[in-house]
């Protein structure tokens, strides 16, 4: 009698492999990252994903659940990649650490691990450094800094001193600030034509590991890992205030394609809205889950206080799941027309 | 016009009473275990604190500042809150007893909020004048309701969840208040921006 | 300092008189909450919480007399319900939590003295004078007020045996356990 | 033939295993040494036994009649003595005994008086009684009675009949070989249930894996009833549930909270109308049976088996493999662990398959829910298992029904999806069966509580009967000796101030004992009654939730305002009268604790 519960049939799917698949669809962006800014990035994510792996064994540890069994659920590992992707790529070693830790063991295992966590553990570890660190969360290589691998090492182990080149911005801080310091003199179309930061159509080089990320966001969404509601909405309410703003004010304001390829709005769309355990599970919950986050990061981003809002919109909208999904809950079979 | 409906989205959202100015922990913390008790709580908040910032505006502008008593401010503020909310309880109490049941063990509660204090004194501080008293105090207590609220629905489904046996109840509950909070942040700038 | 006192003395005047006005217009009575708690009380009648019945302990817990942990037939999962209703803390059952029994006669034994039938609080013994009683099962509620008043010991309590009609289906994880 | 199928959303493919048990032909199981019948074999009432140990039967002889309408029949299926009428392990997830007749055959196999009848010439009342009275009850594996499902809705016309030949759990072909070889009794049975329910049009739902079964019915069909139609539905578990076979077919949705005839349509497993057949037609009642026999066996063949038939020799039939570890009745979707081989075929048993690790591998360790969605993507009642699962596994059965749990089939489409490998039915079943329990608790307690308050009501009653009569026999004394002047005798009204003495003061009236006593005992009687009838009339809302205490102390100042004005019982005491009304209104175990 060693099982007696039906079904005796069982599908072959497991966590696993879930895991697993988000981590392959996160390859195509990671290379183009590569690709970008260097192995540094590389580094970053074998520290995040040894100090995931380090703080989940020592939980699961504390909490007395079976090591091996978790530990190689991959959840960790995909949480460890979020953080380490959404963080600046030469951020000291601690800093990531620090962040991963805080989603590991605050954010998911305080609230009893996989599965349980109210809020998307990579998107706590960034507000909690972001709002903790300012300032070295918002220091991003300048373009074109070409730096050896030894030197990139020696930045993030804190080894080498923080040259100066290092402190630029991402191209929506670049684009906030420039507007800023211009007070009205300067607009949007020029900026983005003329300043090298800006390249294509959204900021050099960064248009393409958003691409990236949307080729693999696309790939899951075919492997039916993700649904497509969530991904939709979220591009849909980020481009719908982006496009709304931009026909009003296009002096002031950026077009929707530039806000959709910079930051981490794709990587947002495809890896973090569509996190099954902190996101809306119904199917208007999650187009509402998605738009209101994309619209919500877009005003954060424009008019807030930071460079970036999908990480603070995210958990805004986790708040909101419960109640969501109670008054989103789908008729079931046999009710849907209640006479 | 813009600058009211600044004041009301930042009293509901930027300076919301309870993730960014901490006030009216213990309501927040106390009755936000089931979702429906929330509501209540939520409702009755509202009503007694848009009336309190009222009442204390006109108190404040006609009584103690022309007889210079500015220095009795929190001890009229105090007794005049206790009493609208008994009053409140009686009314509702009496006039509907369904109301009475969805409200009536929060009402009492409300007189040891901070939060219905808390604001008030804000609005003397921030020179609002009345309107923009009743506005501020309305965004208030409708931001503190709506926290509340997802308060409530977020402790409901950690209900269930597999937390670790020291984190059941109240701490977990805390940690989950400063993760509220720190998601919150995120508006920080928002009603500064020009 | 004089209009000071004055000002705040007409304003505890006006409050108070408010007030006052208030609780004798809007004046309420009753409660409705003992009847939310009686609910959840189990009616066995037993007594065991010190109070002589359910609905007695129910006004007793309303009036914050009584503990909510006093009801051994209502088990945790009442204490839980209590403490759900009234916003208390949940505490541990004052007294042991037992499986639900019923009350048997050894019919050989019984004198027909009756006095196990004046104790029941739910008529659920029957039988006359000098002839043997019997408890009707289904009503039986397990309050153990039957026990004592026997004089020649022949009442004892049995544990519901599980048959196919009330079999439950048990909470998965154990046998997972037992599988992992 | 064409015609417009609808769609369920949800539903799994497993790998259906259906071809290697439709092989052989249906075998007929040789009798066993023993039978067990169990008394109760379907849903609703258990049949009350109508023999006993001794006794010796004839072959279709009733053994259990039903005991209410939702109840169905139990007869000896083959001709012998019985051996006993006792417990013994039933087929049943929980391997509890259950009552049976133990049936020694002997070998005759000598049938009853069969009567066939013209179901046309009956009426539809007396049509179902016979159903009833012939067991036919549901073999699609709910075994629940048929005549129960045969009454129309009386405000809306029955639109259509599904047949049922779906037979979606892999493994099974129990109905598959039915419908292969008895096409044309089950469509004859057909013809009774459309006649009964006035059913415009028949509908058989075939699932398009089953090419002969679907051949064979139409052939069936176009012979004896033309109107009829054969559809084949796509493969899909669980195309085979009633629900969603109707739901295909007809595009109707039945919640749970509805019946299907209320929608104007009514659905029945093949076997239940072959067996309808049979009863009516031949006069045999439900005797067998088809069982497939199946999984990790040599012999995978499906055989006729009389009810009662202990598993172990079902199973022999098909010589199970060494490594077979556990045999499963039902399909291995929906079906149970056979706790013990000894409980006997029922007819609920449409398939035994024998388990083995490696036919069934034992599913990996259960992980948390990641509420990926995956089993709500294969609901096909469109529930949110994961939210079911989430507040069962917290034991918050409230929620549970919020989110339809009762509307769950257990068609464990959910578990078969769950990448954490998490047995959702069994929390479901949990859940479920703890809902009722809970409300079995609940009428209970309400029950307990009405004869409570009744008994109180009478006690109260009673009291107030007897006070009355002894307060007549007192007047009636005092009167008496009222009437003959008794200068010895002290005026009343001197002794009433002392209310708050012991009753031994009333010993200074000069009265005989036994008359004081009276008299004491009818005017606390009388005080009580006085008590009683002012606190019902009087204040009924300030005062009928009084403690104990409070009812002693208005019971005390009743019966001294009462010792006041009566002049003549003069001695009541008031503590006597006080005491007396505590104690009787409250059982003796509590009534000191409050004070």
């Amino acid at each position: 009698m060693s099982w007696s519960t039906p079904p005796y049939l069982l599908a072959d799917v497991s966590v696993r492999r879930v895991m697993l698949q988000v981590l392959v669809a996160l390859l195509p962006g990671i290379a183009a990252y590569v690709w970008l800014i260097g192995p540094a990035i590389i580094l970053q994510l074998l520290i995040a994903t040894l100090a995931a792996l380090l703080g989940e064994a020592l939980m699961l540890r504390l909490r007395r659940r079976p090591l091996l069994l978790f530990l190689t659920d991959g959840s960790a590992i995909v949480t460890a990649w979020l953080v380490a992707l959404a963080f600046p790529p030469l951020s000291p070693w601690w800093l990531t650490v620090v962040g991963v830790l805080f989603a590991i063991v605050v954010a998911k295992h305080l609230y009893g691990g996989l599965g349980q966590n109210p809020f998307n553990p990579a998107m706590i570890a960034f507000a909690a450094c972001i709002v903790s660190f300012p300032a070295l969360m918002s220091q991003w290589p300048a373009l074109g800094l070409r730096l050896s691998l030894a030197e990139q090492f020696g930045i993030i182990a804190g080894l080498a001193p923080r040259v100066d080149a290092m402190s630029g911005a991402t191209p929506l801080d670049a684009l906030k600030t420039a507007l800023k310091l211009g007070d009205g003199a300067v607009d949007v179309p020029t900026l983005l034509a003329t300043q090298e930061v800006f390249g294509n159509f959204a900021g050099r080089g960064w248009e393409w590991v958003s691409t990236g990320y949307l080729l693999g966001g696309l790939w899951l969404w075919q492997r039916k890992v993700i649904t497509w509601q969530a991904p939709a909405a979220f591009v849909g309410g980020l481009s719908l205030l982006a496009g709304i703003l931009w026909a009003w004010n296009p002096q002031q304001f950026a077009n929707p394609l530039f806000h959709l390829f910079s930051g981490g709005s794709l990587l947002g769309a495809f890896f973090i809205v569509t996190d099954p355990v902190s996101g809306s599970t119904t199917f208007r919950g999650k187009l509402i889950f998605g738009f209101l986050a994309g619209a919500i990061a877009y005003v954060i981003r424009v008019f807030g206080g930071y460079p970036d809002g999908v990480a603070f919109a995210v958990l805004l909208m986790n708040l909101c799941v419960p109640l969501i999904d109670m008054y989103t809950q789908a008729p079931i079979f046999g009710m849907k027309n209640p006479k | 016009m813009t600058h009211y409906i600044f004041l009301l989205v930042g009293a509901v959202l930027v300076n919301n009473v309870v993730l960014v100015k901490i006030l009216g922990l213990c309501p927040f913390m106390g009755v936000s275990r089931k979702l429906e008790t929330a509501f209540g709580m939520g409702a009755a908040t509202t009503f007694v604190l848009t009336v309190a910032t009222g009442a204390s505006y006109i108190i404040d502008r006609y009584l103690l500042l022309p007889f210079g008593l500015e220095y009795l401010r929190t001890l009229s503020f105090i007794v005049t809150i206790a009493a609208i909310v008994q009053l409140t309880e009686m009314v509702i109490q009496k006039t509907s007893p369904l109301l009475h049941q969805v409200l009536g063990i929060y009402l009492p509660l409300i007189t040891t909020n901070c939060a219905v204090l808390g604001v008030p004194l804000l609005n003397i501080a921030n020179r609002h004048d009345f309107v923009e008293s009743l506005l501020f105090g309305a965004g208030s207590a409708i931001g503190f309701s709506f926290v509340l609220v997802l308060f409530a629905g977020i402790r409901e489904r950690v209900e269930g969840a597999d937390v670790p046996p020291h984190f059941r109840g109240a701490a977990i509950a805390m940690v989950t208040a400063g993760l509220m909070s720190l998601a919150f942040m995120g508006f920080a700038g928002l009603d500064r921006y020009q | 300092m004089i209009s000071a006192l004055a000002i705040m003395a007409l304003g505890a005047v006006v409050l108070g008189a408010a007030l006052g006005y208030a609780s004798i217009r809007f004046r309420v009575e009753g409660d409705p909450l003992v009847e939310k708690i009686e609910a959840i009380l189990p009616q066995t009648q037993c007594g065991q919480c010190g109070y002589p019945g359910c609905k007695p302990y129910a006004a007793a817990i309303s009036a914050g007399e009584a503990d909510i942990n006093l009801c051994p037939p209502g088990g945790m999962d009442g204490v839980r319900k209590l403490a759900d209703l009234l916003g208390r803390e949940v505490k541990p059952l004052e007294a042991e939590e037992k499986p639900k029994q019923i009350a048997i006669i050894d019919e050989q034994t019984c004198i027909g003295c009756t006095l196990c039938i004046q104790a029941c609080p739910v008529d659920a013994i029957v039988g006359a004078a000098k002839q043997m009683h019997t408890i009707i099962e289904p009503l039986c509620t397990g309050c153990e007020l039957c026990v004592k008043p026997c004089p020649v010991e022949c009442i004892s309590m049995q544990p519901i045996a599980e048959n196919i009609d009330n079999w439950k289906w048990k909470y998965p994880v154990f046998e997972i356990k037992r599988a992992a | 033939m064409l015609a417009k199928l609808f769609r369920f959303k949800g539903g799994v493919k497993p790998q259906t295993n259906k071809a290697i048990s439709v092989h052989e032909p249906i075998g007929r199981a040789p009798l066993p040494a023993r039978l067990f019948v169990p008394l109760h074999q379907s849903i609703g009432g258990a049949p009350n036994p109508l023999v006993q140990a001794g006794d010796s039967v004839l072959k279709g002889q009733l053994i259990g009649a039903a005991d209410a309408w939702v109840s169905a029949a139990v007869h000896a299926p083959t001709s012998g003595r019985v051996l006993a009428v006792e417990e013994h392990v039933a087929a049943h997830p929980s391997g509890l005994p259950t009552l049976c007749v133990v049936i020694e055959p002997d070998g005759r196999d000598e049938w009853i008086e069969r009567r066939p009848v013209d179901h046309h010439s009956l009426p539809p009342e007396r049509v179902r009684e016979l159903l009833r009275d012939a067991g036919v009850v549901g073999l699609g594996g709910a075994a629940f009675p048929s005549h129960a499902k045969l009454t129309p809705a009386r405000a809306v016309a029955m639109e259509h009949l599904v047949i049922n030949g779906a037979e979606c759990e892999p493994f099974m072909t129990c109905d598959d070989m039915l419908m292969r070889e008895r096409a044309d009794e089950i469509v004859r049975g057909i013809a009774i249930f459309r006649e009964l329910l006035s059913a415009r049009e028949v509908l058989i739902g075939i699932e398009d894996n089953k090419q002969e079964a679907i051949a064979a019915m139409q052939e069936a069909v176009l012979r004896l009833a033309p109107d009829y139609r054969v559809v084949a539905v796509p493969t899909r578990y669980p195309a085979g549930g009633a629900k969603q076979l109707i739901r295909v077919l007809t595009g109707k949705e039945v919640p749970a909270s509805r019946r299907s005839t209320e929608l104007g349509v009514q659905c029945f497993n093949v076997a239940t109308v072959y067996t309808a057949y049979r009863a009516l037609a031949c006069g045999e009642p439900v005797l067998s049976r088809i069982v497939t026999l199946t999984g990790n066996v040599e012999r995978p063949r499906n055989w006729e088996v009389w009810l009662g038939t202990p598993m172990r020799e079902v199973v022999a039939l098909a010589r199970p493999r060494a490594d077979s570890s556990s045999f499963l009745m039902g399909g291995p979707m929906m079906g149970f662990e056979i706790p013990d081989l000894d409980a006997p075929v029922v007819k609920a048993t449409n398939c035994i398959i024998a388990a083995s690790p490696a036919l069934f591998p034992p599913p990996p360790p259960e992980m948390p829910c990641i509420r990926c969605g995956a089993c709500a993507e294969a609901c096909p009642h469109e529930l949110q298992p994961f939210e079911l699962y989430w507040f069962a596994r917290a034991r918050n059965f409230g929620k549970t029904q919020e989110y339809y749990i009762f509307d769950c089939i257990e068609c464990g489409c959910c578990s078969y999806v769950c990448p954490s490998h998490i047995p959702l039915v069994q929390y479901f079943r949990f859940a479920k069966s703890e809902i009722w329990a809970r409300e079995r608790e609940k009428q209970a307690a309400d029950a307990a509580k009405e004869r409570f308050e009744l008994r109180n009501a009478r006690a109260e009653r009673e009291q107030a009967e007897k006070a009355e009569r002894l307060a007549r026999a007192a007047s009636a004394k005092a009167s008496e000796k009222r009437a003959p002047p008794d200068p010895g005798n002290k005026p009343a009204p001197e002794s009433a101030p002392a209310v708050d003495q012991p009753p031994a003061a009333a010993g200074e009236v000069a009265m005989t004992a036994g008359d004081a006593e009276a008299i004491r005992k009818a005017a606390i009687a009388a005080a009580i009654e006085r008590a009683r009838s002012q606190r019902e009339s009087a204040q009924p809302r300030n005062t009928d939730r009084l403690s104990a205490g409070q009812q002693r102390e208005i019971a005390a100042v009743e019966a001294r305002r009462a010792a006041r004005s009566t002049a003549a019982t003069a001695a009541a005491s008031g503590t006597a009268a006080a005491t007396d009304s505590g104690g009787a209104a409250v059982p003796p175990a509590g009534s000191r604790r409050d004070d």
